[in-house]
């Protein structure tokens, strides 16, 4: 090897002394500074799948939030003349055509109702005439907000609760631990449908119903949490710099918590719309007219044998939702959590 | 087996596939002339066989076809069964002697004697039996304070003159006394057998025993299915020509289609969409039910539904043909009384229901236009511009569907009207019915007996089920000499009920909506099914064509 | 305590750490107890570095962070500055907090992630209100980095974007930043790499020349602790085995736990490793039941 | 000497998020028959990727760049995957950094340990179960017949240390990976165990290539020793040669940043800055900006290796002979005057310099 | 061992009673009354009837009845079936409802297993994104969708399977699978973490390092290391089930106490809804203890590091 010396263009000053550079030099961080956030944020976006999932998760928020405002037609306005009319485009893209199979004969559905030219509905409409793509906007809507309301009683009870138990240890603890025990002992569908039939059905009712359960999973995954980071040394560090508990919370649990959060709440939002629509099934979800995707599959799967249209947008949502949900949750775990995915 | 309702694709595989039909359960009747076995299905389970304390339709269907009564419906008719003959009052309708078979025997061989309907009557009004349909009795003299504690239950004016002869007294005459001893509740039971059994007495096949056509198998008490096989200690047992009835417990119409269609049924119960889509196929047979819905309006609560003018509105801004067509469609019929039609005749037997409905400007005709006009008088009158009202209904998928339509509907053609459905399970809706903790409710009644009575008793003032508080004193007095001075002329009963009710449709005192129907669809070899006004099959004579 | 502590530092020094019979007991009374400190006593004078050795499990992380009340003592008492810790009061507490700081093992977990260098370092500085204004906090932040050889540019970033020698100095700076008399430093240098060690090791010793520091260093690396301490204690199963200067403790162990543990410590030089004989310890010596108390 | 392993030129990247790390840049080195070689360096020097590619251990996003290694005339790296396991866990073997975590907690330790035996098939399960237990005595565990049994919990650290030992020695293999094998023990435990490996390597003849970051214990344990430094070996010699007479600046820093028992001045000497980044690595001397002899050309050019004596070779420019003569810090001057008068004592055996780096 | 399932068992008793304690009492405040022709009755009939149920009494000695009453293995009488007792009614019903379940948990999570160690094996390839999408699929679609599609698709168009009731084993098939969705994804997800967390451990490196091929080091300690944990999630896959057998029974027409459930909750049937939270409660609460016993016996470093670390 010692002949490669050769090859190298020597000069005079090559071997001139330099010294090591100066400290600050080599101290300096040449990469940009990422956030933790950041990073994460960088993870994610090698995460087709998730990625897809959320940007198709956003769109289907911000079409809900139009539908507050907005949708094709009244969700909840009859027609009752135009009852179960299959989805038709205008230009009759096939499985839009307005025909539907009657009797083994192919019949035009719109036809026979006389409905006017240039009436259409994209998704069909239902037993009352009313039109499913705009029922099926409200619908989406409104599942995604008991999702989310749902999801917030989680965070509001579930955090608190699993950083106290936590981080008090202890009796506390043990007495804390022991009433999620016996909680949680209860088959949680039964807690929700014992709750609905004390208070009115609604939205309301709903969502505190499956909160009252909801929150145990968030409670224990904090609580496991903030043991761990209870005892890391930054934690350590502020408590012998004199910072009260509470602050210690905000500054270092609730950040260092975060990931486990979010993703928790990624999970438990499909969970809940998932729920709603179960116990729409069993009849003691959302109050007419409203429409949920609940209701509209609960009423969709009635009559799938004839109006299987009825059923499949429907589904075909939900399961969006909650494969987007469930996917996106997944990639955020995997970038939060990067030991995990490499 | 029918295949019209799927493409070609479907044979296709259903050939390729054929090899592995044999991994089904057996569950096609193909059923051979020999077999006679009907295949039928049931909304639910069995709630009890005590015919005490029975109080739903569908153990009602089990007793009426495994025990057998003084008289039996076949179709509307009304036959002799365990009596010789439909028995006359005597003594101003107040007493009725019974001649009973010699030839009737329990399934353990014992005589049916007049002495089982004595225990069972007076087992019955014992509040300690817990019967739930004893108010039945209470035309019977002592009845009533038996069923209150007050009595002994022996005090019950029945006697068993002797072993074939039954006697019963009534407090006053009882026109449609006859017509109400086709209920399971008046039927007879084995004394022995009952002592035997104590409490579960009835709970499951095998604790108790029959009288009727049909004997109960394989029913444990709680499962969802049961089969019901030929009695041969049956005192008409040569007329009966099933060797069995199976029943299944679907509580799915589309689980109940699906099993129709592959031949799992020969019977089958449909509802909502299932219902309206087989509407035109053979198989579709509409069973018209003695039940009538109505809404309910609280006049105590909502001074508005005072106004005569505004119940009006509300029933003629209801378009119930479209509503039982579009929304129900199962073949139900729009009201125009809340007496159901086919439940009972006038003496000149037009059907009462009928009669009461002649005029075409009639009340619960659909006018969007005399509503409109009916409803801003009202308000006027009233003094209030808008109406918010809740809308209480149950919570089943019907009910659901019909507030959510009734919803739209009025709201869209009475102005100013606001409504807020809340539906609720349905014995809570029942609950807070009573309390008159609503503004504005659907309810429902069902004929006990086929005597118009039973409804337009309850809209009197002082009836407990008169949850509106409407109110009419020539409608009371009308009611009261029907069942006193006129009670034993049919005649004049009648024209003072059919006066009450032209009284009560005409003032919209509740607003009927529809009678109740039941979609079947029925296997064309299913022949003599007589189905009677009290909304039961009586498989006697029933049999499978070849 | 021993009079022979005394003897070995002849000048009378103020003490500024008193330890009494410490005991520290974990789940005390279940079957699972641990006994991490079994009654020891020992007494830190001001300006001094007293270094703290042992194998992991002796029991020495444990004796730092009941001396700075991370732990409630099961027994014993801790005095600082003469004051019964355990016995100070709230308002007092802050106080305490402030003239009392420790440095931590682990570079990586001693840094929160999610929070930057700056608001790291100032931590301190907020909780005991010692800066009126943010540019002033900045100032002092500043000022803090310098102090541990990093620049202000580096007060913005975030720990992981850091070396492991980094983190332990910004570690360092935060400690320092509430100007404390005491500072434990738990294994500081355990976690580094050679070339590292030596930097963290000599900015501690500058440190407590120029601010006059009294250090409590606990270390399992021999070497290190000797260079660094002026006295040592060596701890062994909760108990301290031996407490001397450092010379006298490398040079004329008395324990056989110390002389075995010296005996193990490898060092770089191949003739001297070539010779080194291993001294097996046997512990059980200790479970004879005599009572022992250090001489 | 035989040389049992040749490692030729390796080159190894790592595919990150944030690039392509260059983890190993051209190292080259062999291994003698029945010799301790240690590596030394700090982390993420390279060290632990080396040795993972002699058993082609790999994390998935590393890729073998070029090189080859070299075991009985055949080059791993161009082996399939079948032939690599027939030579791991049995002429090849590994030991690895953490004790706690590196037994399988659901299997009982008697069958982990014979697990080599039996996959390579060199006998039947009673002879293997019976091998296991001889060589768990081997390794120093009380009452092997009676702990065949049981679980790793159920030991400690440098019991399982021992274990882990054990299943690497099994099959006696040719060569014997350690990669740290003493990093997470306690020193008294360290001692121990190095003391076993050292008595192993004498019973079974093995050779073995040591990675550690502690240079107290190169010296304890190693024939050669390798020095490396972001990526590259920088200097390897004999353990006499390493120690008292290193010539690469870096290797200056680290012997003279130890405190030694009976180091009392008042400064510790520091390696000043931190390494670089393996991401982007410097053109020249990657060791040039810490270094306080650096010259023009260490910025511009990578050192060769200089031949210092047949067994001795560093890369850096201070040995060339046009370089200046440089001063090395002064506890480097010690050593290397005690190294003169140990060698002119006799004191440090001759049969060092007698090997003959094929090399070279 | 023997303590701490006593210590556990202990628990599981004051669990159950204060479930029966909460239940008790929500029932009280729940509207509606039990009796089906209450519109047909006069209040006085009602009174007499209450009396003769007891309902008149004070509530709490009401409750004070029914502890008693549950201290002898009574659950009171149902309302819907006239002198059924409820423990006959649930012991009658329980069969069919065990049956599907345990076959769906025994099908979902060996599939899940399957699903899950193959996505981890293949971790980031094709097989892992469908293995993973089809987990997902399992969580995304109600079960009750599952059940119309695979009753009206398998059983009525192919009629490869009985379309409902419940007629020996082949009537199981169907709801079984519709069952299974959700325990499949719930494993096949968990086990997919677990595996790909084992096959990054120290261990899996040894175990390659000591010649094994890779197919020998997951069957060998791969696999056994990742199941462990699995066992953890078979409670809250437990509840899962008791969620779907309530649809899928309806579906099905299978008589099973899920379908009981919601039937009693709309007939205001108390004892009965009572009963069946006890007992939903009470089988929870076992398949969790067996859970962690079988945890403890199946995992070497619970199994003899003694009881105390449950947490």
């Amino acid at each position: 090897m010692a002949e490669q010396t050769n090859q190298i263009k020597l000069n005079k000053n090559s071997f001139n002394k330099v010294g090591a550079n100066d400290v600050d030099e080599q101290e300096k961080i040449s990469a940009p500074s990422l956030t933790f956030l950041q990073d994460a944020i960088r993870r994610l976006k090698k995460n087709k799948a998730a990625i897809i999932s959320l940007w198709l998760l956003v769109i289907i928020i911000m079409i809900s939030i139009i539908s507050i405002w907005w949708t094709p037609s009244d969700p909840n306005a009859q027609h009752v003349a135009y009852a179960n009319l299959p989805p038709k485009i205008a230009n009759g893209i096939p499985g839009f055509t307005g025909k539907a199979s009657v009797g083994g004969e192919i019949v035009d559905k719109y036809a026979q109702a006389n409905v006017p030219k240039g009436t259409y509905y994209v998704l069909g409409t239902d037993y009352l005439g009313r039109d499913l793509f705009s029922r099926l906007m409200k619908g989406v809507a409104l599942s995604l907000l008991i999702g989310m309301l749902a999801t917030l009683f989680d965070l509001v009870i579930g955090i608190p609760y699993g950083i106290i138990s936590g981080w008090k240890g202890g009796r506390t603890d043990t007495i804390m631990q022991r009433i999620i025990e016996i909680i949680s002992s209860i088959p949680n569908l039964v807690v929700v449908i014992l709750m609905l039939l004390l208070f009115t059905p609604g939205l309301g009712s709903i969502v505190v119903a499956m909160g009252i359960t909801g929150w145990i999973t968030m409670a224990r995954l904090v609580r496991a949490e903030t043991l761990t980071l209870k005892s890391q040394e930054y934690v350590l560090a502020a408590r012998t710099l004199g910072e009260s508990s509470f602050k210690i919370a905000i500054k270092h649990l609730i950040p260092n918590l975060s990931s486990t959060i979010i993703i928790q709440t990624m999970f438990s939002i499909p969970t809940a719309i998932f729920f709603e629509a179960f116990l729409s099934f069993i009849g003691i979800g959302i109050p007419a007219p409203n429409a949920s995707l609940g209701t509209l599959l609960s009423d969709g799967q009635k009559t799938f044998r004839f109006l299987p249209y009825q059923m499949w947008y429907p589904a075909a949502a939900i399961s969006i939702i909650m494969i987007a949900f469930n996917l996106l949750a997944d990639g955020l775990r995997d970038a939060f959590d990067p030991k995990a995915s490499e | 087996m029918k295949f019209s309702s799927f493409g070609k694709a479907g044979l296709v595989s259903l050939a390729s596939l054929f090899f592995l039909a044999g991994c089904r359960g057996d569950q096609s009747t193909t059923n051979s002339s020999k077999d006679q076995v009907l295949t039928r299905m049931e909304g639910d389970v069995i709630g009890s066989m005590d015919s005490a304390t029975v109080t739903d339709a569908i153990s009602g269907q089990a007793l009426v076809d495994t025990m057998d009564g003084l008289y039996r419906y076949n179709g509307s008719e009304l036959q002799p069964a365990i009596a010789t003959k439909i028995a006359n009052p005597s003594n101003g309708g107040k007493i009725y002697t019974y001649t009973l078979r010699k030839n009737a025997k329990w399934s353990n061989g014992d005589d049916v004697t007049a002495k089982d309907f004595v225990f069972a009557w007076q087992r019955a009004v014992d509040p300690a039996t817990k019967s739930q349909y004893a108010y039945l009795f209470a035309g019977i003299k002592n009845a009533t304070a038996i069923m209150n504690g007050k009595m002994k239950p022996t005090k019950l004016a029945v006697k068993a003159i002797n072993a074939h002869t039954l006697q019963v007294e009534l407090d006053h005459a009882i026109p449609y006394f006859a017509t109400m001893l086709t209920n399971p509740v008046f039927f007879p039971q084995n004394e022995k057998i009952v002592k035997k059994y104590g409490s579960e007495y009835g709970t499951t096949a095998k604790k108790l025993v029959y009288n009727g056509p049909f004997k109960l198998t394989d029913w444990t008490g709680t499962n969802n299915s049961w089969t019901e096989v030929k009695n041969k200690f049956y005192w008409n047992n040569q007329e009966v020509r099933l060797n069995k009835i199976k029943v299944q417990v679907i509580k799915e119409p589309s689980t109940a289609l699906n099993l129709f269609e592959s031949n799992g049924l020969d019977d089958a119960v449909l509802s909502g969409e299932a219902a309206r889509q087989m509407k035109n196929d053979p198989s579709f047979t509409p069973r018209p039910q003695s039940s009538v819905f109505y809404l309910e309006l609280n006049e105590k609560k909502i001074p508005a539904f005072k106004n005569k003018n505004i119940r009006l509105a509300l029933s003629k801004a209801i378009n119930r043909k479209e509503y039982v067509e579009q929304v129900l469609g199962n073949s139900s019929i729009p009201a125009r009384n809340v007496t159901p039609e086919n439940l009972a005749k006038m003496p000149d037997d037009t059907d009462f229901s009928e009669a009461a409905a002649k005029d075409t400007k009639y009340a619960t005709n659909f006018s969007k236009k005399e509503a409109k006009q009916l409803w801003q008088q009202g308000l006027k009158e009233v003094g209030i511009s808008n109406l918010n009202v809740e809308f209480m209904t149950d919570d089943s998928e019907n009910a659901k569907k019909s507030a959510e339509y009734f919803q739209s509907q009025l709201e869209s053609i009475l102005p100013g009207l606001k409504i807020k459905i809340t539906s609720l399970p349905f014995k809570t809706r029942l609950t807070r019915s009573q309390a008159g903790d609503f503004d504005l409710v659907m309810s429902a009644w069902g004929a006990d007996f086929p005597d118009p009575i039973t409804y337009l008793d309850l809209f009197t003032s002082n009836n407990s089920q008169n949850n509106g508080g409407w109110s009419n004193t020539k409608y009371d007095q009308l009611i009261q000499a029907s069942k006193t001075t006129h009670a034993t002329n049919p005649q004049a009963r009648f024209n003072d009920l059919l006066q009450a009710q032209e009284i009560l449709t005409d003032d919209q005192g509740v607003i009927p909506i529809y009678q109740r129907a039941e979609a079947h669809l029925i296997n064309a070899k299913v022949k003599g099914l007589a189905y009677s006004p009290s909304n039961q099959y009586n498989f006697v004579h029933t049999y499978i064509a070849k | 305590m021993p009079k022979d502590n005394e003897t070995i530092d002849a000048q009378p020094r103020k003490k500024l750490v008193q330890v009494k019979h410490l005991k520290q007991y974990f789940n005390p009374g279940k079957p699972n107890e641990v006994k991490a400190i079994d009654d020891i006593s020992f007494d830190i004078y001001e300006g001094e570095t007293f270094g703290l050795v042992g194998e992991s499990g002796s029991g020495k992380s444990t004796t730092g962070r009941s001396i700075i009340r991370l732990y409630k003592p099961t027994s014993g008492e801790i005095l600082f500055n003469g004051k019964d810790i355990s016995k100070i009061k709230h308002r007092d507490m802050l106080e305490f907090r402030r003239e009392m700081q420790m440095i931590f093992q682990d570079p990586y977990a001693s840094l929160n992630p999610r929070m930057k260098v700056k608001d790291i370092i100032a931590e301190g500085l907020d909780v005991h209100h010692l800066v009126k204004n943010d540019q002033e906090r900045d100032a002092r932040v500043n000022e803090l980095l310098n102090l541990v050889g990093l620049s202000h540019d580096h007060a913005t970033r975030y720990p992981h974007e850091f070396s492991g020698g980094q983190r332990q100095r910004i570690g360092i700076a935060r400690a320092l930043a509430v100007q404390p008399r005491f500072i434990i430093a738990d294994e500081p240098i355990s976690a580094l790499d050679v070339s590292i060690q030596a930097q963290v090791v000599n900015l501690l010793r500058e440190i407590q020349q120029e601010q006059n520091l009294t250090y409590l260093f606990i270390a399992h690396d021999l070497s290190m602790v000797k260079y660094i301490s002026d006295r040592i204690a060596v701890m062994h199963n909760g108990r301290l085995m031996e407490l001397s200067t450092a010379d006298e403790v490398y040079n004329h162990p008395l324990h056989p736990y110390t002389k075995s543990l010296l005996s193990a410590v490898p060092l770089p030089d191949p003739m001297y490793e070539r010779s080194r004989r291993r001294k097996d310890y046997d512990s059980s010596i200790e479970f004879d039941g005599k009572p022992r108390t250090l001489k | 000497m035989e040389k049992i392993l040749d490692v030729k030129n390796l080159k190894i990247n790592f595919s990150t998020f944030a690039g392509q790390v260059q983890a190993i840049r051209d190292v080259s080195f062999h291994l003698n028959k029945g010799e301790t070689l240690a590596i030394v360096g700090e982390s993420g020097s390279g060290k632990s990727v080396t040795v993972r590619s002699i058993m082609a251990l790999l994390a998935n996003n590393a890729h073998i760049d070029g090189g080859e290694i070299d075991f009985k005339g055949q080059d791993i790296l161009k082996m399939s995957p079948r032939e690599i396991e027939k030579i791991r866990g049995n002429d090849i073997s590994m030991i690895f950094q953490d004790p706690m975590t590196s037994l399988d907690p659901t299997m009982p330790i008697g069958k982990q340990v014979a697990e080599p035996l039996l996959i390579h098939g060199s006998m039947n399960h009673a002879n293997a179960m019976a091998r296991a237990e001889e060589v768990l005595k081997l390794v120093g565990i009380d009452n092997a017949k009676n702990r065949m049994k049981d679980y790793p919990h159920q030991f400690s650290g440098g019991q399982r240390q021992r274990i882990v030992i054990a299943i690497a020695i099994v099959n006696y293999p040719e060569i014997l990976l350690a990669d740290e094998p003493t990093t997470a023990l306690d020193v008294t435990i360290q001692a121990q165990i190095i003391d076993l490996m050292k008595d192993l390597q004498h019973k079974i003849g093995t050779s073995i290539i040591f990675i550690t970051h502690d240079l107290g214990v190169v010296a304890g344990i190693a024939d050669r020793v390798a020095v490396m430094y972001a990526g590259k070996i920088i200097e390897y010699g004999t353990v006499d040669e390493i120690f008292y007479d290193p010539k690469h600046p870096y290797t200056w820093g680290l012997l003279n940043s130890m405190p030694t028992l009976d180091t009392s001045s008042k400064r510790l000497y520091a390696i000043p800055g931190t390494p670089p980044n393996l991401l982007d690595p410097p053109a020249g001397d990657a060791f040039a900006p810490r270094n306080p002899y650096t010259m023009e050309i260490d910025h511009e050019a990578m050192p060769p290796f200089f031949k210092v004596t047949d067994t001795h070779y560093a890369a850096t420019w201070l040995l060339h002979p046009d370089a200046p003569q440089v001063d090395p810090p002064l506890a480097i001057k010690k050593r290397q005057a005690e190294y003169r008068e140990l060698l002119a004592s006799g004191q440090i055996g001759s049969h060092k310099a007698k090997e003959v780096d094929q090399n070279a | 061992m023997g303590k701490y399932i006593l210590k556990r068992v202990g628990y599981m008793v004051l669990t159950m009673f204060i479930i029966a304690t909460a239940t008790f009492f929500l029932m009280k405040l729940m509207p509606g009354s039990p009796y089906a022709n209450q519109a047909k009755m006069t209040t006085e009939q009602i009174n007499i009837m209450n009396h003769q149920y007891g309902l008149d009494k004070p509530a709490y000695q009401q409750y004070w009845i029914y502890l008693v009453g549950l201290l002898h293995g009574d659950f009171g009488t149902s309302f819907q079936f006239n002198n059924q007792p409820v423990s006959y009614l649930i012991a009658s019903r329980i069969g069919p409802s065990m049956q599907i379940g345990v076959q769906a948990i025994i099908l979902g999570t060996l599939l899940g297993i399957l699903l899950g160690a193959i996505a981890a094996i293949r971790k980031n390839t094709w097989v892992d994104t469908v293995a993973t999408f089809f987990a997902i699929i399992g969580r995304s679609i109600p079960n009750f969708v599952f059940a119309v599609l695979l009753q009206f698709f398998l059983a009525f168009k192919l009629r490869i399977f009985p379309i409902a009731l419940w007629e020996g084993f082949s009537s199981s098939i169907l709801p079984t699978i519709a069952l299974a969705m959700a325990p499949l994804a719930t494993t096949a997800r968990f086990m997919r973490t677990e595996m790909v967390d084992v096959l990054n451990s120290d261990y899996i490196e040894l175990a390659r390092a000591k010649g094994n091929t890779p197919w020998q080091t997951v069957a060998k300690h791969a696999l056994r290391n990742s199941l462990i944990p699995v066992v953890t999630i078979i409670g809250p896959m437990a509840v899962d089930l008791m969620v779907g057998s309530m649809v899928v029974e309806n579906i099905f027409s299978i008589p099973g106490i899920g379908d009981q459930f919601v039937k009693s909750i709309t007939t205001n049937d108390y004892p009965t809804i009572m009963g069946l939270t006890l007992l939903y409660s009470f089988m929870l609460v076992v398949v969790i203890l067996i859970v962690d016993i079988l945890y403890g016996l199946i995992d070497p470093r619970i199994r003899l590091s003694g009881s105390e670390g449950s947490n």
